[in-house]
């Protein structure tokens, strides 16, 4: 298909060139500048379409311009009767047959991504092995984002790392309404829709950086403020990553002492809904990696003002309609402060957002990440005994395995 | 209105045989529409297998159906062209509702 | 009442007139009234929506407020103003245009205009009671079951009551135009506004229902328990969704198709020439009501039905692209060799032409599925909507009604300040929604209250904001042109514009009979085939004879007001179900008079026609 | 003109659609119901895509029974029968005859909404299978509810019919109104037929 579309390469720098002079807003946000595979092919079908949608309005605003200063009444002229012509057939024919032409050529790459965005099935080396996947649960809730990595045992909330030149595989959950995870600059959206049935979705990053993700459905007061970030690293950077995230407890001590007292208030009053390490518990945010966030609650500048201010009240004006108005905690000024003095010791080690900005590209397989791969026969198209009874242990993982049955299942039809 | 009382009576005659005829028709179908119901009341007692009684059923029901539109309604007498281009569309998009709700309310 | 047209008495007994009217041009006067209220209403929804989008992280109004604003917006702007603006259209001249009296159910007619009002009323009155439904006009599940407070009861149970009343004012037009056509109109003699006008009561025939059940089941789920969309107890919030939209994608097309109509009146007219293709035009109407039912799932593509059902529906919307391409060169084909005067439903008419292609292309960009994860719910999807339906359907109003506004009223509107109209509008409409389409792509989902700083999307929308208050002024501008006009009341002869069809060739406004004598029909724009080839005149197509009249009646607006009473006895239960008894027993009531008490209409009587010529109907 | 279509005797062969008001109120009439046909098709839908979302509660298989499906389905099937009789006897212009058919197509409608009450009563109480009991059991109810809705309503407009014309017999303004009411008969019957072929037999099968 890229050859095919080679053709009209001259064309196309013609048009990307319009679309990029017209501005296409921030790298890190704009689907005009796609920094994923997802982005950049449809940014492809988009400039595909948009040429042959140029072509037809172009004609049509020939002919419209042409008619209209031709056969206007110029005034003082003489009122005559105009030929009543009843059709043409040749051309009604010409006007029938040649946009059925140009729509067939948008809808062959249409159908061929719709398939190829639908398919989970693992990348292959040049080889033709296959490759792990890193599959990551996502869960929307009002109004944040909670991510767990299968396998690795490693959650988090808000912002999630990925290796680049990797696909990474979502599983997408909601746990109340229906929300849509848009990472503009690296692929379409996808609905997060509530019980009974996951999205599967994949991403796949070109370039390391911050990429800022947006809820794109209603989901309540907030919709416009449930924004996270897709942070990708190098796959060096990534596995390091996940192992700095695998050691962290909500035992660790930190040093200072007002961050202890700290420590122990949130334990008191926070631990119930919020969690740090690898806890399933996702009432509220995960706080593993709180310290590194790019932004306080997805969407605020991360700093200690705005921290007292959301303990305080809750983020009852920061985000309306959050659920945390609801906790039930009661805290001085001084508690908060300790609190926010415990919580910005919460940063697990040296990848952080600014790895993906100014960090050193470190390759990797991220073979060290499943070293139980053999035994456990996790992709078992090879390994046709490879029993996903044995692997059951956890509800989520069964079901997600079924989805994707039933999706290949669909496919083959 | 009309003095001809003759050619009225004549008329009246022709109609009301014509009507026997037509209400003949509709005992029969009455008696067709009984069996198909026992047919697949039957075949879903007798427990016959799914693959097989689904269609079946479907197909008297759809049937049955047929019966009463043209029949009992009259569909198949002149003048209701419109009403059968208006319930052939209202099928049309009855399909489409029940077909996509029935199948890619998931997928 | 008398068999003679009723003399008019002051206020009160003219109110009582419009309260009891049958009279499908005085229900078109109804509808118009009803429809630019709220109209005027959505425009100020729509102008808090961008004043506070005019800056990035504007606190102007709150998140909630600003989602019931934004859902409010899209809801009265379907529902309540382009519906009833174009049934307003089609009540005024559809059964002009196929020569009838009158249409064929007078009752259900001004039936369906009170239960659309009433309904609409019943959606607004939530603003005072705790709050307007905050959920989107589309009240996606599980979200609207969520929702706090009544106010998507409010939504549900009022578009209930507005839906019913639209339905059957569909199914009125249909049986207009199928029974009561005038001799020597056959089909492929009917204007294509009657046309239009009838494939779209098709499709409201249809789509309605699904929106009826899709609402049953929403006010079942919040008010009585049932479990349709919530998935604890099985339930499954995609029905609404698809239910929503089976209803939902053929409404657009109800909206379009007779504006669609209305420029190919608009356009013959001024170019003076007949309509290139009428047949092809037909076609294409239909194929695309057709076509209509086969793709509301484009709305759905990020749902995640999978790439097969995705890929159908894509190829599907796709094809809708030809039919409507097949339109837009058939007008610059009438175009084309025309005469062309630019008088102002032409500008409005050559205005949408370039307006309605873009929001076709990107229809088109649109329905590739794969494509679309990228323009869903973004303001690339508002961008598009607004194109097509401001572009299409609102100019197409504004067309429709300054060209037949002498026919409904007898009087001319300014012509001047209809164009100033026309160029604030159209430029600030384009100001307001051209840079929306690269918004959306810059990455800024659409129903957001706040857009965040440093993400470059400030400029365009301040544009936008910009934009959206020349709209408004001209907006304004009409308003202004409408009450000059009406208060001067300079008076026009029966056909100002030198058009081609039978609703010109009767005085201007025309007698409550219509026709004196029904019109013969031989050709396609029967008037100019009379112009061309005689004196200009209809030929009568019976001799004349005594008219049958329907009888007014007060019973619709008490029905109708039976059920808004009710609505809200069922929406707050407890000791407000005696409210529901009531409502709901002034309903049944009222539907049992009227089957009880034999209702035959009255007759003009021949003699009693003016002596006098010149009321325009077939000298 | 108007106040002949008060009067009875003398009637065209089809009464029902000799008027203008008549053919409109006809061809109204079925355009409505293939409005119906899609507002059928919908909760038809709603019912199959949660046929099986039982969630805690009673399936299909625990609380259909097929005995009483089968008599109401007879019952109904009758009525549609009966009320082509009355329409027959409308055409050859015997009112009395009509009005008699019409009654019992009147009396199997009662008994069969009787028995759906019975059904219904049946199920809540034996089996807790009830509305709110589950998606599955809202689906039910409102779908057959519908139904049962549309037949009440039938039956009044029935009795409605006959109590105003009793005395005044047969004319070219109440015949639209007889006929069209039947119509509905039927319609309410053809909904009924995939009411059990789609709720009661699939969900046995």
């Amino acid at each position: 298909m890229k050859g095919w579309m080679s053709r009209f390469k001259a064309v196309f720098a013609l048009a990307v060139l319009a679309l990029i002079l017209s501005g296409c807003g921030e790298p890190f946000l704009s689907a005009l500048q796609p920094r994923g595979d997802g982005a950049e092919q449809i940014f492809q079908l988009m400039v595909l379409s948009v040429v042959i949608m140029l072509f037809v309005f172009v004609v049509v605003m020939i002919i419209y311009v042409f008619v209209v200063i031709k056969f206007r009444r110029k005034k003082g002229q003489e009122d005559f009767i105009p030929k009543q012509t009843e059709g043409n057939h040749a051309l009604e024919t010409l006007w029938t047959v040649i946009p059925i032409i140009l729509l067939l050529i948008l809808a062959v790459p249409t159908v061929q991504y719709s398939f190829e965005f639908a398919d989970v099935s693992p990348e292959t080396t040049a080889e033709g092995d296959e490759l792990d996947q890193i599959w990551i649960d996502v869960t929307g809730k009002q109004y944040w984002w909670h991510f767990e990595y299968q396998d690795l045992e490693v959650s988090t909330s808000q912002e999630i790392y990925i290796p680049t030149d990797r696909k990474v595989y979502l599983s997408m959950i909601s746990d109340d309404v229906i929300h849509s995870f848009w990472v503009p600059s690296i692929q379409g959206k996808m609905d997060v829709n509530p019980t009974g049935n996951r999205n599967e979705m994949h991403l796949h990053a070109q370039e390391e950086g911050v990429y800022w993700g947006k809820c794109a459905e209603l989901c309540g007061p907030s919709h416009s403020l449930m924004d996270f970030k897709v942070i990708a690293v190098s796959p060096g950077e990534f596995e390091q990553w996940v192992e700095e995230m695998q050691e962290v407890s909500e035992e660790d001590v930190p040093e200072s002492e007002t961050a202890q007292d700290g420590q122990e208030l949130f334990a008191d009053n926070c631990l119930a809904c919020h969690a740090v390490g690898s806890s399933p518990n996702k009432v509220g945010p995960n706080l593993t990696s709180f310290a590194d966030r790019v932004n306080l609650a997805g969407v605020f500048e991360m700093n200690e003002e705005n921290l007292f201010e959301w303990i305080d009240t809750k983020g009852e004006d920061m985000k309306p309609g959050n659920l945390m108005v609801d906790a039930p905690y009661d805290l001085n000024e001084e508690e908060i402060n300790n609190i926010i003095e415990y919580l910005m010791t919460l940063s697990p080690g040296e990848i952080n957002p600014d790895s993906a900005e100014n960090g050193v590209y470190q390759d990797s397989d991220l073979s060290g990440l499943f070293p139980e791969e053999e035994e456990e026969g996790e992709d078992s198209e090879e390994e046709e005994d490879g029993d996903s009874e044995d692997n059951g242990d956890e509800e989520e993982q069964e079901s997600e395995e079924d989805s994707e049955e039933d999706s290949e299942e669909n496919s083959d039809e | 209105m009309a003095n001809h009382s003759n050619i009225n009576d004549e008329k009246r005659e022709f109609y009301k045989s014509r009507n026997k005829q037509e209400m003949k028709m509709q005992v029969y179908t009455f008696v067709m529409m009984i069996a198909f119901t026992l047919v697949a009341f039957g075949l879903v007692l007798a427990e016959v297998d799914a693959m097989f009684t689904i269609p079946i059923i479907l197909v008297l029901a759809g049937v049955q159906v047929l019966f009463q539109l043209y029949y009992f309604m009259h569909m198949n007498t002149a003048g209701h062209e419109w009403p059968a281009a208006m319930i052939y569309s209202g099928i049309f998009a009855a399909a489409l509702t029940v077909l996509a709700l029935a199948t890619i309310v998931w997928w | 009442m008398s068999t003679t047209a009723n003399n008019k008495a002051g206020f009160g007994s003219a109110l009582w007139d419009y309260l009891t009217t049958v009279d499908h041009k005085k229900i078109a006067i109804l509808y118009l009234v009803a429809g630019m209220f709220f109209f005027i209403l959505g425009g100020l929804q729509a102008m808090l929506i961008r004043i506070q989008l005019i800056s990035p992280d504007n606190e102007f109004i709150s998140a909630q407020f600003y989602n019931e604003v934004l859902t409010m917006h899209g809801t009265t702007m379907i529902f309540l103003a382009a519906m009833p603006l174009l049934f307003a259209l089609m009540n005024a001249v559809l059964p002009l245009q196929i020569g009838a009296r009158d249409v064929a159910f007078p009752f259900i007619n001004a039936l369906g205009f009170w239960l659309f009002f009433f309904g609409g009323i019943f959606l607004n009155v939530s603003w005072f009671t705790g709050g307007a439904p905050d959920v989107g006009w589309t009240a996606y599940a599980p979200l609207s079951l969520f929702s706090e407070g009544h106010g998507v009861d409010y939504y549900a149970i009022g578009l209930q009551i507005s839906g019913i009343g639209t339905l059957i004012g569909g199914i009125n037009f249909i049986v207009t135009v199928v029974n009561m056509r005038a001799p020597g109109m056959t089909y492929m003699r009917m204007p294509l506004f009657t046309w239009t006008a009838f494939i779209a009561s098709v499709l409201i025939l249809f789509a309605f229902p699904a929106l009826t059940v899709g609402l049953f089941l929403l006010t079942f789920d919040r008010l009585f328990g049932a479990h349709f969309f919530n998935p604890d107890m099985g339930g499954n919030v995609i029905i609404w969704e698809h239910l929503f939209w089976i209803f939902g994608h053929p409404e657009v097309y109800i909206l379009i198709l007779p504006a669609f109509g209305v420029f190919s009146e608009v356009i013959p007219t001024f170019a003076k020439k007949r309509l290139f293709g009428y047949s092809s035009m037909v076609f294409a109407t239909v194929l695309i009501a057709f076509l209509g039912f086969m793709v509301w799932a484009h709305h759905m593509f990020t749902v995640g039905l999978g790439p097969i059902a995705n890929s159908i529906f894509a190829v599907a919307t796709m094809a809708i692209a030809v039919p409507t391409g097949i339109k837009i060169f058939n007008w610059l084909f009438t175009l084309w060799g025309g005469s062309i005067r630019m008088t102002s439903p032409m500008v409005f008419a050559l205005g949408f032409i370039p307006t309605f292609t873009i929001g076709g292309m990107t229809g088109v960009m649109l329905a590739s599925s794969a494509a679309d994860y990228q323009y869903h719910d973004s303001y690339f999807v508002v961008a598009h909507f607004h194109y097509v339906i401001v572009g299409g359907v609102v100019l197409g109003i504004f067309a429709g009604l300054i060209y037949w506004w002498p026919k409904m009223f007898g009087t001319m509107l300014n012509e001047k300040l209809n164009h100033w109209f026309f160029w604030l509008f159209f430029f600030g409409f384009h100001l307001t929604f051209f840079f929306q389409h690269f918004l959306g792509l810059m990455g800024m989902p659409r129903r957001y209250w706040k857009f965040l700083p440093d993400q470059g999307l400030d400029l365009f929308n301040l544009i936008s904001t910009i934009g959206a208050f020349f709209m408004a002024i001209g907006t304004i501008v009409f308003l202004y042109n409408v009450v000059v006009t009406q208060m001067k009341n300079v008076k026009v002869g029966p056909d100002p514009w030198d058009a081609r069809t039978l609703e010109w060739a009767i005085a201007s406004p025309p007698p409550f009979y219509n026709f004196k004598q029904l019109p013969l029909v031989r050709g396609l724009d029967p008037l100019w085939i009379e112009k061309m080839e005689n004196n200009g005149r209809m030929q009568p197509a019976e001799p004349l004879g005594d008219v049958h009249m329907p009888n007014n009646s007060f019973v619709p607006f008490v029905m109708s007001l039976g059920l808004f009473i009710a609505g809200f006895g069922v929406m707050y239960q407890g000791g407000m179900w005696i409210l529901a008894g009531i409502g709901f027993a002034i309903t049944a009531g009222s539907l049992l008079y009227r089957s009880i008490k034999d209702d035959l209409g009255y007759h003009i009587h021949k003699e009693d026609f003016d002596k006098e010529e010149g009321d325009g109907s077939n000298g | 003109m108007a106040d002949d279509m008060l009067k009875s005797g003398n009637l065209p062969e089809h009464p029902e659609r000799a008027t203008l008001e008549g053919s409109n109120k006809f061809m109204g009439f079925w355009f409505f119901l293939g409005g119906e046909t899609v507002l059928f098709a919908s909760l038809f839908g709603t019912f199959l895509a949660l046929r099986n979302s039982n969630a805690e509660g009673p399936a299909r298989e625990d609380v259909f029974g097929l005995g009483l499906v089968f008599i109401m389905t007879i019952i109904l099937l009758t009525s549609s029968l009966t009320s082509v009789y009355a329409m027959y006897h409308m055409r050859n212009h015997s009112f009395k005859k009509m009005q008699l058919w019409l009654g019992v197509t009147v009396a199997l409608g009662l008994a069969f909404l009787g028995f759906e009450i019975y059904e219904f009563v049946h199920y809540v109480h034996d089996y807790e299978f009830g509305f709110r009991t589950s998606a599955f059991g809202s689906a039910f109810y409102t779908l057959v509810g519908f139904h049962g809705a549309h037949v009440a309503f039938g039956l009044l407009w029935f009795i409605t019919l006959m109590i105003r014309n009793n005395k005044r017999g047969l004319n070219l303004y109440n015949a639209p109104k007889f006929y069209i009411a039947s119509l509905y008969w039927h319609f309410i019957d053809v909904v009924w037929v995939f009411i059990f072929t789609v709720v009661y037999l699939m969900g046995m099968v």
